[in-house]
């Protein structure tokens, strides 16, 4: 157990070197807007920070010390490159309200990777404000939104999704107004036409898809959906979450999506930060442009500019203050350069082997596919029902148990119409002796199920902490210290 | 292959392990005219050497500037250790800690941060982030507006920075929410009380209430928030949390305290970067916590009876309440509040004082040379914090295009935002600039200001 | 048990992004001079890289995660700052052979840290050549050889050190040619003086000491020894490692030393990297100054520059191809500036207040004291001696244990002259918590070693590995990996 | 106060618990007269915001050129990776591994890096790092007089880089060691096998030979290595550890190979920082082992049979031995040779080759390119690696500040080293000079030399 930084507190003690050499008491500010009391922030030396976090950060799993093949979430390789030109001083220290002309090295960074993004998915225009997925298909959906008033369409009301899909689909849909319909799965895995024909309707905004789906498969019949949802006058969203599977292969924009969003943190490798920040750009065909939110960056005869509201008239409008997680983008540009043209295709295709790979040998050591018949993406869904059925060991039990091995478990109970799934994506950047590794464990564990089942059920054993009661932090809510003497 | 592993034997015995021939062959299922693999408009790879050397260049051209603008971000002093620790790999390149036992570090932090922002804001809980500051107060307003499910009006100042007003719009207008507007008084650049009372009804839920305000000046919180306490609003304070170290906190306002506290959270160790990433904060009551939008880490047990961390009340979250969620949001900002962390840590409630005290003296000192200059006067008569509006005797466009062409950029214009502040910049001079920066900015805008003054403005040249 | 990195290699695998665009091969070099089997290089990807040395790195004991109170090293905290100024590129990117007009810069802050080493040392000059104590030793001694052969007095081949000097020392000293002679110490941790008066004479080049000595003590004779040794024609060298006990307190030139160094990696803080680089300047006063080693920085109106071999004949000599550690020296200058003139003497302050405060408490618990009639410096010895005859336990024992309690060892075995010893030095930057906790650590390992003294002695239980048989690294010597099928 | 955590209620406390009153009666065993707190050539304090503000206009002024030096100290590509994870605090804030259970980190790195560098020079053995390139030499000289008890001359050719014969001359002199030069030949910048043959005789413990050369020059190690041999002399090579990407390893020269090699580690990953830290590199044969100096790293077993590493043959320290140790070295380069190990290992034999092949080649190009100037040649007519002579028809103290004023650091002159090299410029191109930056030079270069021929140069002015 790490003491909380507040437990080596001391009153009084100061970290002068933080300290400036001169300044002087607030005398002008009326004492009934001063505060008075200080907040209760850690009193500790630099010294004791830099122990203190540095041995926090040894607790954590993570991309640079594990294998980490969590399922939609693209961990795969962050080069350090990216890291280092985000924290040149020119880009880091540039203040964002600072006149567009001196941020010629920025803007022209950005407006690079906006072209590049255009050509990867095959659509008309791109705008890298979104700060993370979900934030990309608010704005998808609310320019989808924008479309219909612009058309005076307003009777669309319904935002359809497949079951598979993500949480923040339905949720994005929401905060956009809408009501959200489910649409089912066949058991192949591709989504259920005829339950989908007899949804459309006048009252079809759009409809929300990720190809490959989070079930590890390609919707075959996406051309067909796309038709359908045109022909009911809705459009079509792409939720480019799995882009990392079809980088240099598939546009979206050529199976026929309206709008899409991509994660850069995930297919563009930009650090995941134990949990953000991310980017989330959307791009669109033709007829959504006039709706996508500002700022933009534009460039004419070698000079790059940010247009705003008053130059785009029919923009939803603005999704932050300044223009996006700009160090992030920074960060994915100098990847997409690295890769290249040649790379592009490259990471499809090693994403796509590397899950094949564990799918094939998974189902020959015995585990069930909950997509027997089809190919992995780059990812791909086992189901451990059987051995729930068994032997009473959960996913969550095999999970617990896989971190006892060195590896972080993939994602669990998602999607959540297979039970007891594990949704295993290994990435590209994985090595066949880390893949074989991690196959080698998951055997390991489903023999140790029968041998000495225990030990699976009550994982994990060589952890900082044991399993957590997550029903007391629930209940007994306690999400802020209240001092030594506190609740 | 960069950052693939494979060699071509490895490949070749995976590809037999499958039982196919190709990668090729793996794509199959995807309808052959969908197979696109043309990318025109991507570039050829380059290397690590190369990408650096024209990154430098393109970073070395923004790099000629001092800066004096604030306007919602500010460049202060950040410790070395901040980023030298957030950066560690196991903080940067770990996901959401899904896995609580495999994520303790990040989880613990988490906490941590918590408890900071709880105390410098005076409120009971915190949230793990938000996107950043805008996108911060429109969640507020999604959050008030769920709380108090027949009210849909909630009024916003247009002393609240007009890109968190227009953030705000983008955000809930879709849900039929209405941002009402309240002017500001023209001599103090406060709310105007009248206006606001004028404005409250029956059907507002909230206001909010910005505090130093987009001028700089602090409002009067603790009669704002009896005001809206009296009118059975809820509060939503808008704040920057250095001035935390020094101002009042939200959660001491008036009789009872703001409900809701949100903000940008740069300040506390972030660079500037052109606008992000940043990480916007959310705090409240404890009786708001099941309505808060976005991730919240827990204390609690193991089975032990060990003390340890895990992400809670996730009932309200997108990934299992799907449409019925506080929020889609999922992704957070989980690095930056990492440096946040350390900030406070590093710098302490002194330390953070000491920022906020010499950024304030900053200010003065720079307003005072600068009005010394005929032509140029501070619009308000008012307190400020760390930034404030001069008025200068000058076309803007040409004095900021001469200033940025010293070396300089002046501050934020604010003639697009407010049309009755045609000749007005909002300015800003925190700790780290100097006395001879900010007498070079004096020297340079009184020798435009007065030749502009001496030349008739059709003779401009410059 | 962490596979070695070529381990994970697998033949053929590349890290292009470390390649280069275009590369042709070499065509103009003679076969004969080729190379032509590649090294057994590790073949292994970036993320392969990270993820090995990332989790090396954590196997480690630092000052970054752990209490680190090794006598004489002087473990007290790196600031992070000085690390940061030691990279800007205008720093780290200057070629060291380029014209002294073209590092202005750099040079201004080396001549700047010189100036506050003349001062905090008293000394007439200094030179920042040495490149970690041990040179600086050589350097001196150097010099006190050329000094007498400056004067013809060339009978003079003997060094004399105490028995409680640092091996360095006499090893040094022999480097020089001079023959080495031990001087005992008294009782209570002072030279024995009767002994040195025996010994000193016409061979008598010169002594070293350290003082205050490794053993914790400050020398209370050294003016008597000064004149003694000067009496004898000899020159006085001091060993500068323990200079944190004084600094900003005592001037070692004031002290009657003719020619010092200073170990910047232990009194100004800069890191010690597991093992260096360290920077050891030499101070001189007026006698010695024209036997300074070259490069030697120099400033006039306003302008520096290096004088070389030409401009100094009477020169020891070059100790480097270029100018030493300067990127080491570059973090002190930093770590000079951040304490200020009010720092330095804090330094020895709460140095020697926490080591006091051990000692203190530590004897209040019963463990016998080398010296316990002396005051400590910024450290101490204390003797396991007893614990030894009573239980068997020895001071390794201790060592390791402490190691399963979270703190890494104090200095065991040196100096020699205390049988089972520790040299505990806390410095001045950990805090009364963590000296608390140590000390309660040692109590309850003595309990230990009452109770159940079996774990002491096998100890360390909780690290990486167990002891390690040191006998069979030496006997079967494996230094050198030979590939799997390897010897 | 900065980096000391007490408060003084701490301090207070503490001082009771010794049983004094204040902190200065802990110093009472020094005599008064020795007490001296005064320090006027020490400035006050500096806060780390102000200390980072001058320590960037510092490191401004000198970061404006492009450098085109070798000369024992090469600006290589660096991976970002390796020194964000070498300045990893784990590494760069751990000392020497005594406590090999609380440092398999380190130690298992040194292991590691031991056995790259035997496999780079196709030695059996390594040590774990000596301060630097030129002080490494002295150290094998050192310890092949060692093995050769009785002989006390080393041949020291002028190939050898002047600061290494310097630096040598320094450290082995005190012991009545003798470094014999041996001329080079005029026309091919080698070694002069009929001068070196005439200095051979009973006394000679070892040759050193530099390969490339100080000229940038291949010598002839095969035929060296066997005179040594066949001579009773050891033979200590001088490497470029880069170079044996693609040149024959030392272990492989004539019949035998030589017997110790060392160098400069600079090349690999080490950034140029003014000349250090740097690291030294000794790899020597099996049987010469236990007369290294340094650390030497050995694998080993825990009692339990676990793998684990230690530091081994402490018998040859002065730790242990003393006055009879093979060495003083005590404190090495461990972090950078933690660098280095990163670098190899990121670069791959494959990258590592890339880097040699492209600095030659640029060299190339480099010397087409000025040569093709009237008045400029390649002094020697010999094969180079990445480095190379010219003789320049201009007086070099004014050419240099010439192109220095241009923003180029033209190359070494030679004139101060070799007294026939007057007009000579040692340069060098590696493989992060781009052809733009040779068409700059050789364009000044052009201008400056043919100005130079127009202008007699008694009227010259620059
Ligand atoms: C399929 C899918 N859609 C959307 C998202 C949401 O993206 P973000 O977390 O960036 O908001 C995710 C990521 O978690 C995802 O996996
Ligand atoms: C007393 C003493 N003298 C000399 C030295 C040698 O210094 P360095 O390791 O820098 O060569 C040390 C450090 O280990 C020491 O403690």
């Amino acid at each position: 157990m790490t003491k909380l930084i507040f437990e080596q507190s001391t009153a009084g003690r100061t970290n002068n070197s933080q300290f400036l050499s001169t300044t002087s008491p607030i005398d002008d500010i009326p004492d009934g807007l001063r505060r008075k009391k200080r907040p209760a922030l850690p009193e500790v030396s630099e010294m004791q920070v830099v122990r203190h976090y540095t041995r926090l950060s040894q607790l954590n799993f993570s991309i640079d010390t594990q294998f980490y093949p969590l399922g939609s979430c693209t961990m795969k390789h962050n080069p350090r490159i990216c890291n280092e030109v985000a924290q040149y001083e020119g880009f880091s220290g540039r203040h964002p309200s600072a006149p567009d002309s001196t941020g010629q090295g920025i803007l022209s960074c950005l407006f690079d990777l906006q072209e590049i993004l255009k050509d990867i998915s095959g659509m008309s225009e791109i705008s890298l404000a979104p700060m993370a997925g979900a934030q990309g298909e608010f704005t998808g959906i609310a320019m989808i939104r924008a479309y219909h008033d612009a058309r005076n369409d307003g009777r669309r009301e319904e935002i359809l999704v497949p079951d598979a899909a993500h949480g923040t689909n339905p949720a994005s849909a929401v905060m956009c107004g809408y009501r959200v319909r489910e649409i089912p799965t066949q058991g192949n895995g591709d989504v259920d036409i005829k339950a989908l024909r007899a949804t459309l309707g006048p009252q079809t905004a759009g409809l929300m898809l990720t190809n490959p789906s989070t079930l590890g498969v390609f919707e075959r019949q996406i051309k067909e959906i796309a038709a359908l949802v045109h022909e009911a006058g809705g459009l079509l969203y792409y939720d480019g979450a799995n882009m990392n599977a079809i980088l240099g292969k598939v546009k979206p924009g050529e199976m026929g999506f309206d709008v899409i969003h991509l994660n850069l943190h995930k297919t563009f490798s930009t650090p995941h930060g134990g949990g953000g920040p991310g980017a989330g750009p959307v791009g669109v065909n033709e007829r959504l442009i006039p709706f996508l939110p500002v700022p933009k960056i534009v460039e004419s005869s070698g000079e790059y500019r940010l247009l705003n509201k008053n130059d785009c008239p029919q923009s939803i409008g603005r999704l932050s203050c300044f223009m996006g997680n700009t160090g992030i983008l920074l960060r994915a540009w100098v990847y997409a350069r690295l890769l290249g043209r040649e790379g592009m295709k490259r990471v499809a295709d090693y994403a796509t082997l590397n899950a094949n790979y564990m799918k094939t040998k998974l189902e020959r050591a015995g585990f069930e596919m909950a997509y027997p018949t089809r190919r992995a993406t780059h990812e791909f869904v086992l189901t451990l029902k059987k051995n729930k059925a068994d032997t009473g060991v959960t996913a969550m039990d095999f999970a617990k148990r896989l971190l006892d091995k060195g590896y972080h478990a993939p994602t669990t109970y998602f999607p959540l119409l297979v039970p007891e799934c594990f949704l295993i994506e290994p990435t590209e950047s994985e090595s066949l002796e880390e893949l074989d590794g991690f196959i080698r464990a998951m055997i390991e564990i489903g023999e140790e199920t029968v041998e000495q089942v225990e030990t699976v059920k009550t994982a994990p054993h060589t952890l900082p902490v044991r399993r957590l009661d997550e029903v007391r932090a629930a209940r007994q809510l306690d999400i802020v210290w209240q001092g030594e003497n506190g609740v | 292959m960069p950052f693939i592993p494979h060699t071509e034997k490895e490949t070749r015995q995976m590809l037999e392990a499958i039982g196919v021939r190709q990668i090729d062959e793996l794509f199959d299922e995807i309808p052959d005219e969908l197979i696109n693999e043309k990318l025109n408009h991507v570039p050829s790879a380059m290397g690590e050497a190369a990408i650096r050397q024209l990154s430098k260049k393109r970073a070395e051209i923004d790099n000629a500037y001092v800066n004096f603008i604030g306007a919602g971000a500010y460049e202060h002093h950040i410790p070395a250790a901040v980023w030298q620790l957030a950066t560690r790999g196991e903080f940067y390149s770990a996901y959401t800690p899904y896995q609580a036992e495999a994520s303790q570090g990040t989880l613990q932090l988490l906490y941590e941060y918590q408890t900071m922002m709880a105390s410098l804001t005076a409120m009971d809980v915190s949230n793990a982030s938000l996107y950043e500051g805008a996108s911060a107060l429109a969640e507020a307003v999604l959050m008030a507006v769920r709380t108090r499910c027949k009210k849909r009006r909630v009024l916003m100042p247009e002393t609240v920075h007009p890109r968190y007003r227009e953030t705000a719009q983008t955000i809930v207008k879709n849900q039929g929410i209405i941002l009402s507007s309240v002017a500001y008084s023209a001599e103090i650049g406060c709310i105007d009380l009248n206006r606001l009372k004028d404005e409250l009804s029956e059907d507002v839920a909230a206001i909010v209430i910005p505090q130093p305000n987009y001028f700089g000046i602090l409002e009067d919180v603790d009669g704002l928030v009896d005001l809206a306490h009296d009118n059975a609003c809820l509060v939503i304070a808008v704040v920057n949390p250095l001035s935390l170290a020094v101002l009042k906190a939200p959660g001491d306002w008036g009789e009872t305290g703001a409900d809701i506290v949100v903000g940008e959270g740069q300040p506390l160790g972030i660079p500037l970067s052109s606008g992000g990433p940043y990480f916007g904060f959310m705090c409240s009551s404890q009786k708001l916590v099941r309505q808060m939008p976005g991730r919240l880490v827990g204390r609690t047990v193991d089975v032990d009876g060990k003390q340890g961390f895990t992400l809670t009340l996730q009932a309200r979250e997108q990934h299992i309440r799907r449409s019925k969620a506080t929020s889609n949001i999922c992704t957070n900002q989980g690095l930056m509040v990492t440096a946040a962390t350390l900030y406070m840590s590093l710098m302490g409630p002194a330390g953070m004082e000491q920022a906020a005290q010499a950024s304030h003296t900053n200010t003065r000192k720079l307003i005072e040379k600068l009005t010394s200059i005929d032509g140029v006067e501070a619009e308000f008569n008012s307190t400020v914090f760390h930034e404030c509006v001069l008025r200068i005797d000058a076309p803007m466009d040409d004095l900021l295009r001469a200033m940025t062409a010293q070396g300089i950029i002046a501050g934020k214009a604010l003639a697009a935002d407010f049309n009755n502040l045609q000749n007005c910049l909002l300015v800003c001079a925190t700790e780290l600039r100097t006395e001879e920066e900010m007498d070079e900015y004096a020297l340079h805008l009184e020798r435009i200001v007065s030749k502009r003054r001496l030349d008739p403005p059709c003779a401009r040249k410059m």
